[in-house]
């Protein structure tokens, strides 16, 4: 059934007609996903790959059926086109903008919680549903990484992931879902709020975090597995285990402060409730391998 | 971007935030005019971004001239590239309070944080006495409500006219955090003085980079940075840490050069320096092999997984930057992604031997720093 | 068991050293109502009425079990005690304060709804179940208009509350319990929202809407009854009907402007779904027996 | 508190909402100096509250300097009492959109309300032709979006340039409402002129009373009343409200004084006057039977049933209002509520004969306006 997106899934596209939007718009028709219309203000009448542009979430609602919203948006005019999407709404909102202002981020996840929206992003390359739809820009051509399978992904970091990624199926495995959290110190959605849906997905076995120093999204993920509201396998590969304190590596969102949110600290919530920290990305597939009993 | 102290208390003042007399000096010449604003005792606090200038003796109590000036010569003169002192007025201290602002990522909401007993590092503080930290949080959209400062000033115990003066230093660092896009606004500590004033001792002001489109922004000068090298590749806008290693890193994707800087050290190999050049700098090549060729590493390894930031005008960007720099070290190069084929034959073409694993690429520049064959 | 108050509710008293919340505490615990502990900042240690005063809500709520708080604060203060008392997590506030300023009373309002909280005011004298509690400002020691019965009672005024009240219990009835939702444009609570509670309550056999000119609170009351939310039988005394257009006659909530809010809509609206409107305060016995067959 | 046009469009221009060139006089005199600004032709546009000013012939198109002599000088000297004519430029109008913001008090959030056709009463449109009316809801505490403006834009079927303007106006009204605690803001007509610029046409602002402790008061002057009584109360800080008929209300409490008015109706008496004397103002009841012994009335009705407003209070101050006043005509009172026996009492004393029904109090009344006994 996938999470989050499916070839069902209706996708609206805000920012259509610029140049990223079009170009990624093909992209995610190819591989399957099922985008229904598209949104710039002032451009309503025009056509992009077929679909029909809007002046406004609105009016974009009022003629389609719509389930989804992948916004091409840049930073700065993130926040109102979340908001805009959330007053058509959608319940499912993709930002892949990089550079969205912290305190926008701040004011986009709270209205996302109290509208029981799921905002995935910024600072990401969108999520996949390999070989059924895709919300973003991966490379989902590359099938050494983007094969289809029954390992659900999530991740913070976007080379990262493909790196990692290949590593699953190098492994033999393949991916049911990928959600990319994103980079960003305040992602709308966090780690632990998508593992619910992943524990009723019946086409994952198995969730990889790919995650790093900083913040407090994995030990969030050890806390749902001591509570019993995740109970599949699951482990992780943290980015970060050897950074020096207090420099700035890895994304804006990983600081490493005062011993929180150290690697360490990761590793120990993880594994203190069974699940596993692969040490190099390589050893992600080992670990997948002996949970899984294959 | 963290300000200095004197930019911090200069944002305090504007927003009604008290803090002692001071001057900014950049030379000891400048000495005998401050302390005449700020009288004697005073101290000299070296304006610097690192924490811990207390215990690095980068800030100076003096009661007189004679000592001022020794000190003042000291710092100007020490190792820590020293370029502003702040001469303060010495104040009447009672008591000191920690307070801060910040964000909560997951409530989604700004936190402030208060300590009756300040001075101390916040996350000493959180570390010893986790008790004694107090936390309200304020939703973006309503702000800050008059009965969360008295909750705030109530539980640091205060009481009468201390009580009025902390509510309006906590509601103006409010506005101030909001007014200036804030990541963290710190005042530690903050003075309660003998005649119940209360004052910023010391200032933190962290400005969200992503804000600069809406924001006053500062210039970027060396002051802010801890190596010349850092502070050229920030006036680039190519992340770069300083290392004393020998490889340098040329990597694309913060997770994944984080991640590339964890298997070097694995595999017993040292780090010359954290540079990425992905993202929005991903045809930045040359520069990015510039910055690396400055330090005395022995190899440059190149890592790369990109979507976007194509594998193809990537290899370009080395293979260029090659002809162009004529680096006198090896290159190792695992360029995957987005046309990873055309990248492939790119580097081929220029003499390079690609790699496409990153562990194996990992291993070849440990070896060759280690005086292995390149 | 009554709606809202009733002797077993534990109340808080925000404003307690005030001269008027002083007062009417000593009032509220003499008509029964269980007033537990008081708030006003910098005044903890005090006592009234033997009540521990403390400094915040907060400091009140985590010494004593609160289901109600009663604000005797100023107009413009009112917004921070409501907000103050919603994060103590209390769900019924009644505030008395006449003279909140609009846009606050619109954020009290958006934050009581939100919260899933009941704000009762301002502008109003509270609310009360004669012979068990009372929140607020009641002349409870007026027999011949707070007698207990089984009538309930709304109303957008003070004085005329007494006045229509009192021919109720002329009548022969009495109220169960009687809630003033205010003369403000923008009350915290409308009469609709009410219903469900006085529907549900096994002491009121009936409801009497105290009404004026303006708004559109007893158009609201007319559609739950329409929806059937609201099956008993209801009463309405509606003052201006005889008003000029355009003058500001009534309260601050009470102008008629374009058609809109005229009394002559309310009793269409009232009586297009079989409810009664008394033309004068006298009448609404009469309706009563009537309606409930005595 | 309504303001006048001229005092609209300063908060309009304060807040970067463009409006004509225009000029603010009190006599003829000031006309020419005025045209040298506008030029011709232009518009004099009698300041006064009351809608439907044009119909009312208090708004004139004048094309040179002898007609605006002529009207201007018909103006100032007509029975409407106007002291002020704002002297406005004639503007080149293409187009006409109605636009406001108020509260939506079941929503609770502000509400913008746009039509593309302006320049007629919202009332009348809404009645009229309700589907034409956009409305878009504000959270009080998000604040206006810029989709929100976009969308009320899109669907004015505003495009290009006029689409930037008008987003403009809005996001400046929004920002003019919150910061004066408005009731209602209204811009109608809003003007779309030959050259695509956005203008006010007129302006309407009306400030919430209560909000006066944080905004700007404006000086109460007689030209905000319809009468000289009405102006008076209002100093006083009471409401009233004047009619032609012959009993003169003193009520205490906003919905009984209603409710004793339409009785009055109900039994054929006609009213002098509204008058409020409860809530804060229970012991002003000289002050208020002065204002009412200023009518042709022919007998004054109290009727009062108070819980804050003792009984015993009011009824002292009727008392002695009719030792200062000794008023000419009868008075019948109604006064109930706390302390009421006591009221009856000083009533009594002073040889009332006081009522405890107000219908009762009501007949009485009338019967003696009728010539009936008093």
């Amino acid at each position: 059934m996938s999470i989050f997106i499916n070839e069902t899934t209706k996708v609206l596209v805000q920012g259509i007609t610029g140049k990223e939007g079009r170009y990624w718009t093909e992209h995610m028709i190819g591989c399957g996903t099922n985008v229904v219309a598209g949104v710039t203000p002032g451009k309503e009448g025009q056509t992009v790959e077929g679909l029909d542009v809007y002046h406004s979430v609105r009016r974009a609602v009022a003629q389609e059926k719509v389930d989804a919203s992948m916004l091409f948006v840049p930073p700065r005019f993130t926040k109102d086109a979340v908001f805009e999407a959330l007053d058509g709404g959608i319940k499912k909102i993709v930002t892949i903008a990089d550079g969205i202002p912290l305190h926008d981020a701040v004011q986009i996840r709270k209205a996302a919680l109290l509208e029981g929206a799921q905002v995935i992003g910024g600072n990401t390359s969108g999520v996949i549903s390999p070989g059924k739809a895709m919300m973003g820009f991966f490379p989902y051509w590359i099938e050494r990484v983007y094969k289809p399978g029954r390992i659900g992904v999530m991740t913070r970091s976007g080379s990262l992931t493909n790196e990692v990624t290949a590593m699953v199926v190098k492994a033999g495995f393949g991916v049911s879902s990928l959600i990319g959290i994103g980079g960003d110190p305040v992602p709308g959605t966090r780690f632990a709020e998508m593992l619910p849906q992943y524990e009723q997905d019946s086409e994952t076995d198995a969730v990889v975090i790919i995650g790093e120093l900083g913040g407090s999204m994995e030990e969030e993920c050890a806390r749902m597995i001591r509570d019993g509201l995740f109970t599949k396998p699951l482990v992780a590969f943290l980015g970060g285990r050897t950074a020096p304190e207090g420099k700035r590596m890895g994304h804006a969102g990983a600081i490493v402060s005062g011993g929180k949110g150290s690697v360490k600290d990761k590793i120990k919530a993880i594994e203190s409730v069974g699940g596993k920290v692969a040490q190099r990305p390589r050893f992600v597939g080992d670990h997948l391998k002996e949970l899984l009993g294959k | 971007m963290k300000l200095f102290e004197y930019q911090a208390k200069e944002t305090f003042r504007k927003n009604g935030i008290p803090t002692p007399e001071s001057v900014l000096i950049t030379s000891e010449n400048e000495l005998g005019a401050a302390s005449e604003i700020t009288g004697y005792p005073l101290v000299l606090k070296s304006q610097l971004l690192m924490g811990g200038r207390g215990k690095a003796g980068l800030i100076r109590f003096v009661q007189d001239r004679a000592q001022a000036e020794r000190e003042c010569g000291e710092l100007f003169a020490s190792h820590f590239h020293v370029t502003k002192i702040l001469v303060e007025q010495a104040v009447d201290i009672k008591n000191e309070i920690y307070l801060s602002i910040t964000v909560d990522p997951v409530k989604a909401k700004y936190m402030i944080i208060a300590c009756a007993e300040g001075g101390v590092e916040i996350e000493t503080l959180a570390a010893e006495t986790p008790e004694k930290i107090i936390r309200e949080y304020v939703d973006p959209d309503n702000g800050l409500h008059p009965y969360q400062v008295r909750n705030v000033a109530f539980q640091l115990g205060l009481t009468g006219d201390v009580l009025k003066k902390f509510s309006l230093v906590l509601s103006n660092l409010y506005k101030a955090f909001l007014a200036n896009d804030a990541e963290l606004i710190e005042i530690n500590p903050l003075f309660i003085t003998g005649k119940d004033d209360v004052i910023a001792g010391d200032g933190k002001l962290s400005i969200d980079d992503n804000s600069g489109f809406r924001q006053k922004t500062y210039e970027i000068t060396r002051d802010y940075f801890d190596t010349d090298a850092e502070y050229e590749s920030a006036l680039e806008g190519i992340p770069y840490l300083q290392f004393d290693g020998d490889i340098s890193l040329m990597c694309a994707g913060a997770g994944l050069t984080t991640t590339v800087y964890d298997l070097i050290n694995y595999e017993g190999g040292t780090v010359a320096n954290y540079l990425e050049f992905g993202g929005p700098n991903y045809k930045k090549a040359v520069r990015a092999m510039e910055l690396c060729l400055k330090n005395d590493s022995k190899v440059i390894l190149v890592v790369t997984f990109g979507t976007i930031a194509r594998a193809d005008v990537m290899a370009e960007g080395i293979v260029d930057a090659i002809k162009r720099l004529k680096p006198d070290r090896p290159i190792v190069t695992c360029i995957r992604g987005t046309n990873e084929e055309e990248a492939n034959r790119i580097l081929k073409d220029a003499g390079l031997v690609p790699l496409y694993d990153t562990e194996e690429a990992v291993r070849k520049a440990v070896s060759i720093a280690a005086g292995g064959e390149a």
